[in-house]
């Protein structure tokens, strides 16, 4: 086999062995079938006990571009992206070099033996293997021979670093959902390949994983999928969408899993309809229409996607109409990268629509709340009657996390302020759709159908009255509008509230949302073992609760740390908390790739030694 | 229908329907449009049509998007739940609106400037999806709300104040509708009330999208060359205030019952003509290809064919696609139906791996 | 004729004559053609040389519905709207009880006898005329006659309050462009009216013009047709829009101006082309695709246009395409109150499009500025290859307003950097479309139709190199991302710096843009008055020049004035002067009218006072 | 064209054309679409296209949308100015980019959904407009950059994994280009590389706007049923990360040759087959009768018609409308011919009353 040079006299002093606690990235094309590989990977350390984070980045097309997968490994608890790779597995032509350079030092390199390069590193470990024959003598059709030789690196990987067999085979029934056939196929080219190392490759690098107890208490989910099934049980009855990435797999999740969890069988109606709409002019227009008619309605989207809502999200701003709108948020401004993550729509989502308008905005940090906003987005659009927008990112969306159990909600569900035939009985006042009844901004609504001859209103864009009559009154207009500021306020108390964390020594603070939060966790501990002990408030919604202000208050400095250039967030609050400005300081990151610790850690103590 | 009855026990002399309401139970706000607006007599007519199909007014949505003509169901059926949406994009809210409760029925009034400039995209899809509901596009060939821009339904060659010759090719909206293969498609005349009404009738009925292209004169904005002339320097003044210096004041035009098959010339408050042509009698309009053929002729002939035009009545509407449930609607289903067990989260999270 | 109960018996101490200082209302109804009588009297006050100014208070509807015009008279050249009426002409039925409400005691009520209405106000001098029986008696055509019957009031009112007739003469051959027939037919009427006034009635209210020379230096325009015409002069090549109130007449002026100005005599051949498209998202596109090629492109539209071009905005600042945007605001959120004024896009428009966006923003405050920038956004949209808003509003762009002349553009063009054949020639450097060569971030640019084989880009708004190449890399994007920035910066310089105004004694100042100016420059006379002196800063632009930062440190407070909800210019300056927040105040004012002296004085007095 | 010609002294065996380029100069960037798309083939052509006509590359502008087809115009005639714009604005975009210098051609690139579903409104709106271009739409039923999910040309009741079976009637670009009138409409198949080729050198000395709607088939995700099976399980999972387990690595489909009034059946990579019918040749494409009644019998037959369909080369381009000069193009005009006088501010003051 050996047709290259693999210089595999290349010793190393091994000191001692690294256990579960390094990054491994796999270089391979993308559309080569390379992803099941990587999540087997990734899945049977999971299953290992051990906790793990994988990262796909991938290229803006569907075949034959450089696509990179990283998993990294972390007897700590680490999920961040690292930009260090200790381990690389190179199966691209077009980046083997780059790929090469990757490791390092002390680190491991593996390539498929069909790649012919020199060489010229000989302070990393490097082994090649015969990528290619496994597929070959697996007896797999021709056709599926490319697709299947990416097993290879798996079972290479599972001798060198000691994944556990069954693991492995356990993460191929989860992603063949039991099929034998493919299952096999598969197995037997793994294991031929985990054989074959065995008997060729010596270990000369320190890596290696070990069985953990650290995972038990956690599933593997992608935010978007967290996101679809948070809304199945938030009671989603329809959802209008247009395919982007990264935002497409949210509505795919639906349409896949709603049936078996909400269909009755014993009958052939739905609860549901979910509808892929031409373009996302309707697709919200639909969620719109939906809302009103009192229907939970969301659409699920991208930057693109969101500016082309602009004028409908004034619309339900401004006629207080119901609907959930997810942004799984990519690199803009425009197309921009539409593979990468970004947290770069805070703002313009906050004010999106011309005219005064202060959005809602709710921040879900990790796959579990996904799902839990996936819900909750709903009892806060319908309370509110206004569009919730919740941010998610491509990051959160599309990767693979190490989550908390989904949690059945808590609550019951909140259908708002919703006036039914009975419930207009017993009112005491003449009903009018805009009315603020209760001093909260909010006003009461009904639903096409109600047959109480009272309940009908004329749902406009246009100046109203508090009974919905169209009105160019200048008055009127000014305290309808006031009203919306009410409900604003109002917002506030109903927002999740933030998640603090408390560190040692913590002299200043540290505030983020979304994705990076498995950064700024590590960050901390880097920052730590560097004697700077900080507090970390986690922001989960727009508008801010009342800790946000205490949280500032409490500390000399914070740091709000975001992932766009303009430091979006920290805009926001400086805009809510003018005269705690000064204690705020920005730091962004927009290369489009998932947030590092390490980055976060040095920009930190740089700032301070200013 | 019975006519001077007396419901609860109080006497009564307007004529109730067999559901024991007025015409007045199905009308609207006072308009604002300008009299002799084409508009209000199509609103008549929904008025008409509700009241003599015995509709319960609760059991309609009405929708719109933004125009004069759009602001026509504010002026019928005041005690139906209406949207007055965004321009150009009724229809994607009509089709959400529509999936609350199927039972209702769905009205939904445009311009042509709203269906076939800004909301053409909205026009055609909504068509493939055969989302049941009566579509009516009230055409004029301008924009009247914004003072008489040329809208996509002007001729070419059409010369207005302010807007020089129309260069482009006019959208013809039943022909659109036809390419996107829409299951009931109409054509008719503002000023023809009974063929109007018998039109918005059947729409009513049929389980599936009906276009209803009916033509609407604005007697503000598009008036011909000679017309313009004829209102003499009332209106021959640039004014950067956009307040037109004259509107005619005038009955909406009204033509007399004629029979299918035949032709009749109608003059405009500008004093243009169109020719309006009814479809004859025995004309097959479940055949595509025979519609496609008379509407070729009446292009040829430079007639406007009116008339129920194409109709597929089978094909499945968006509701049965979806399999909306006709008992309990969507819009009135709680927790019970919506959330899922508690018991089912434990298998959700043990199928995550 | 006298079928009505007129109160003349109704006397009053008539004090002192009170000349050339009151605001005059006329309730009419829409699409009654009273705006040519409106006209004809505005005209005819400023020939008399005395300060005015008019504002048309219209319905959203073409006819039948209530619209009032109101015209201020001030010696003391104040040209704001205010709220108290001294002569109120009620020519609505409709409208009739609440015209009457609004006079001020001491003012007067005149009305068409046509309408029969107990008149129960002795506070005020009443006047009725017969206001159908001089176009009946003018032989005006039946159709014309409703249409000519509102010239009747302009006779009675300038026999009653002395305007010149003369005067009324010119201003209806101005606006018949000399046209026999109408004007004759019209001042028929006028003078019948005037001549029946003569003999009629008696003078009991105190208000009265005369001739002065304040108006001489003044044009009389409306913005929209001052930046049409600012456009012309700024060389447009290519226009495209979609009607929408009140950003119509923009377009029209053009189509309309253009040709005489710009037409050679000798050819068929144009310079320019005015494109009325599909709608907003196509407009937008359009001049996009007109800026690329190298033409002076613009759009002109209003609030929910705007929204609508979101996406493309995104575009145009990533890709870099001059392109000029005019927003002529009106009240939103979403359709909003179409028919009245708004500052209210400022923040949704310089946040315009999802990722980071920092959009350049122009700001007129006059007629004779929207001339100005109507020629001078194309010439820092090509120099800053960016989409330039231009944000006037209804009331600047539909009203008539007293404005100094418009002035020759006093620099000659600027182009930017664009490379033609001969300019590549001597290039030194291989070119790359987004080099930041001179350090200024502005890169270079070339156009379609450059037969310079190494000429030729490929515009994107993905990922790009400074070649113009697709590029996914992340340091990269973030590179190009920052020279955005660095542009940004750049922007600063090429603004049109703000306007100071200084006052006597000012301890505070006051920030305020756009279509207030009037409002604040009379309110600063009141606060004086009061004992209040103040400096006013009028902003031009976004980004600020350094001028406004000066203002804000020299002062204790600065109110920032403008008519939003959400003290939107507030909230920008507050973004980039963080540490000078508590220095500033907000005011805001919503209603949809054109501001107030009163009210701002108002406001600031009850501010200090706290 | 010239063939082995030596240029500036230096000899070559490379092939050049009249204007003295090689294939060479009107090659674009190497194509990241998959092996065996049809859209590799569209752009060979535009490359062969252009080579043979000696057109000289500055003197085109290409444009497109967003999507995998949208991506080609990087992949042909590298020394053109292209824009790839926004999904579904491309129309917009491209009319606006052809006024900068009328002299130069206008080539645009979309897809189907590109087109057809978020941009239906701008394409039914440019035909209209009659701007002279080029218009490709790269059509193949679904979205391919965003990895299969149905566009608007989908058939009806089609089946696609994780997608369901498509409910709504296609759109048909043809139809839908004959009832916006468009003065230029072909159909051919990526396969069939001379008819491609001969229709796009016929769309570029058309006078108008050319739409050109060709099959091309995705190889990677519009599989048919049959095919998606036996592919066997390679895609039969669930990848919530949406990268494909398998891409097959086939050459694109290529055609033989085959005369008009033949019909022709094409075999797909994923088994499916296209039925292809040329265009008799004695059919007159200036008929709109004619090409109404061939498109209806070939939706009867369910065949594919290829060929030019209809063409109306008299109708005035935009650009005729807008008299643009020729010149002079526009973007080399300078403040000479655009500013007006400074004299003449002085009238504009004085009309301003
Ligand atoms: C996004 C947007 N653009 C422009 C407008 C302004 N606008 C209001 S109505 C209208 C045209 C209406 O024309 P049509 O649909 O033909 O109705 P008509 O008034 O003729 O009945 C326009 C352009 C708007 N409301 N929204
Ligand atoms: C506003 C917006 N919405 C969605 C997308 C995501 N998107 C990119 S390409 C595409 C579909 C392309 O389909 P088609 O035009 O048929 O081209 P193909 O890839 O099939 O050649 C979509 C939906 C986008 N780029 N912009
Ligand atoms: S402007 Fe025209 S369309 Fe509008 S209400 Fe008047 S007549 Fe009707
Ligand atoms: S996904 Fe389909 S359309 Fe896209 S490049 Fe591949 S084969 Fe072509
Ligand atoms: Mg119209
Ligand atoms: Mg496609």
């Amino acid at each position: 086999m050996a047709a290259t040079k693999t210089k595999e006299t290349t010793k190393q002093e091994t000191t001692e062995r690294i256990v579960n606690d390094f990054s491994m990235t796999i270089g391979t094309m993308n559309g080569s079938g390379s992803q099941t590989s990587n999540l087997t990977l990734l899945r049977a350390l999971f299953k290992m006990g051990i906790p793990v984070s994988g990262k796909n980045l991938f290229p803006s097309n569907i075949q034959g571009l450089p696509t990179w997968y990283t998993i990294r490994v972390s007897k700590d608890g680490y999920l961040a992206r690292r930009n260090t790779h200790e381990i690389v597995v190179a199966m691209n032509v077009d980046t083997f070099v780059e790929d090469l350079q990757k490791v390092v030092p002390g680190g491991a390199f593996y390539y498929g033996d069909h790649l012919k390069f020199d060489i010229d590193r000989d302070d990393i470990a490097i082994y090649s293997f015969p990528a290619k024959q496994f597929a070959k003598e697996s007896g797999a059709p021709a056709a599926l021979r490319d697709y299947v030789a990416n097993m290879a690196y798996v079972g290479v990987l599972a001798t060198m670093l000691g994944i556990e067999m069954d693991k492995i085979k356990q993460a191929l029934d989860f992603h063949f959902k039991g099929k034998e056939k493919p299952i096999k196929l598969n197995m037997d080219v793994i294991e031929a390949a985990a054989a074959w190392a065995a008997e060729n490759l010596e270990s000369q690098d320190p890596y290696r994983v070990e069985r953990m107890d650290e995972t038990k208490e956690y599933i593997m989910a992608d935010g978007n999928t967290a996101a679809a099934l948070g809304a199945i049980y938030g009671g989603v009855q329809f959802a209008s969408w247009y395919p982007i990435t990264p935002a497409s797999s949210l509505a795919e999740s639906l349409t896949a899993q709603i049936g078996p969890l909400r269909d009755d069988p014993e009958s052939d109606e739905k609860t549901y309809a979910i509808i892929q709409a031409e373009d996302e002019l309707a697709a919200i227009g639909m969620a719109i229409g939906a809302g009103w008619s009192g229907l939970r309605a969301m659409t699920s989207t991208s930057g693109p996607g969101i500016s082309l809502m602009t004028e409908f999200a004034g619309l339900a701003y401004y006629a207080e109409i119901p609907v959930v709108i997810w942004d799984v948020q990519r690199v803009g401004p425009s197309t921009g990268l539409p593979t990468r993550t970004s947290q770069g729509d805070i703002l313009s989502t906050h004010f999106l629509g011309h005219g005064d308008t202060q959005n809602v905005m709710l921040i879900p940090g990790s796959a579990q709340e996904c799902f839990e906003f996936g819900w909750k987005a709903f009892d806060i659009a319908e309370r509110l009657q206004t569009p919730v927008f919740v941010m998610s990112d491509l990051d959160l969306g599309m990767n693979q996390w190490m989550s908390k159990p989904f949690e059945f909600p808590d609550v019951p569900m909140d259908r708002g302020k919703i006036l039914w035939e009975e419930d207009m009985k017993d009112l005491k006042e003449r009903w009018g759709r805009y009315r603020d009844v209760d001093g909260d901004g909010i006003p009461y609504r009904t639903a096409p159908g109600n047959k109480n001859p009272q309940s009908a209103w004329f749902a406009r864009g246009t100046g109203h009255n508090e009974f919905a009559k169209y009105s160019e009154d200048s008055d009127m207009w000014e305290e309808n509008m006031q009203r919306l500021s009410r409900k604003y306020e109002s917002a506030h108390s109903l927002m999740p509230a933030p998640v603090l964390e408390q560190g040692k020594n913590a002299e200043i603070g540290i505030i983020s949302f979304g994705s990076t939060d498995v950064a700024i966790l590590e960050a901390r501990d880097l920052l730590e073992q560097d004697g700077q002990g900080t507090d970390y408030l986690r922001l989960r919604a727009v508008p801010f609760t009342k800790e946000v202000k205490k949280f500032i208050e409490d500390h000399e400095v914070s740091y709000v740390v975001e992932m766009n250039r303009d430091g979006q967030m920290y805009k926001l609050l400086q805009l809510e908390y003018p005269e705690l400005t000064a204690k705020l300081k920005s730091l962004t990151k927009h290369d489009g790739l998932p947030l590092n610790a390490r980055w976060v850690s040095s920009a930190i103590i740089e700032s301070e030694a200013k | 229908m019975s006519e001077n009855v007396k419901t609860n026990g109080k006497p009564s002399n307007i004529k109730l329907n067999e559901i024991g309401l007025s015409k007045n139970d199905y009308r609207g706000q006072p308009t604002t449009l300008c009299a002799g607006c084409g508009h209000n007599s199509i609103a008549n007519q929904i008025i008409a049509a509700a009241y003599e199909l015995d509709i319960v007014p609760e059991d309609v949505i009405k929708l719109s998007g933004i125009g004069c003509s759009s602001k026509s169901p504010a002026y019928f059926l005041s005690r139906s739940f209406g949207f007055n949406s965004l321009h150009g994009r009724m229809p994607s809210v009509a089709t959400g609106a529509s999936f609350g409760d199927r039972r209702l029925k769905t009205i939904a009034v445009s311009g042509d400037g709203d269906t076939t400039n800004i909301g053409m995209g909205q026009f055609k899809h909504i068509i493939r999806r055969n989302v049941p509901m009566v579509y009516i596009i009230e055409n004029n060939g301008v924009y009247g709300l914004t003072k008489g821009q040329f809208s996509a339904t002007a001729e070419r060659g059409l010369t207005l104040k302010y807007q020089g010759a129309n260069p482009y090719m006019p959208v013809d909206v039943v022909e659109e509708a036809m390419a996107s293969r829409a299951t009931f498609v109409a054509r008719s005349f503002a000023g023809d009330a009974s063929q109007v009404k018998a039109l918005i009738k059947a729409a009513l009925s049929h389980n599936g999208l009906a276009v209803l292209d009916i033509i609407s004169p604005c007697v503000t904005f598009n008036n011909g060359d000679d017309a313009r002339h004829s209102y003499g320097w009332g209106r021959e003044h640039n004014e950067p205030l956009h307040d037109f210096s004259f509107v005619p004041r005038e009955e909406e035009i009204q033509v007399q019952d004629f029979t299918e098959g035949e032709t009749r010339t109608v003059t405009l408050h500008d004093g243009g003509q169109i020719v309006l042509r009814k479809i004859e009698k025995d004309y097959d309009p479940t055949d595509r290809v025979s519609a496609l053929r008379i509407m070729e002729q009446a292009y040829t002939d430079e007639v406007m064919l009116t008339g129920l035009i194409y109709i597929e009545p089978e094909r499945p509407s968006l509701h049965d696609v979806y399999k909306l449930p006709l008992e309990l609607p969507l819009n009135r289903m709680t927790e019970k139906e919506l959330r899922p067990s508690k018991a089912s989260i434990k298998e959700v999270n043990a199928a995550m791996f």
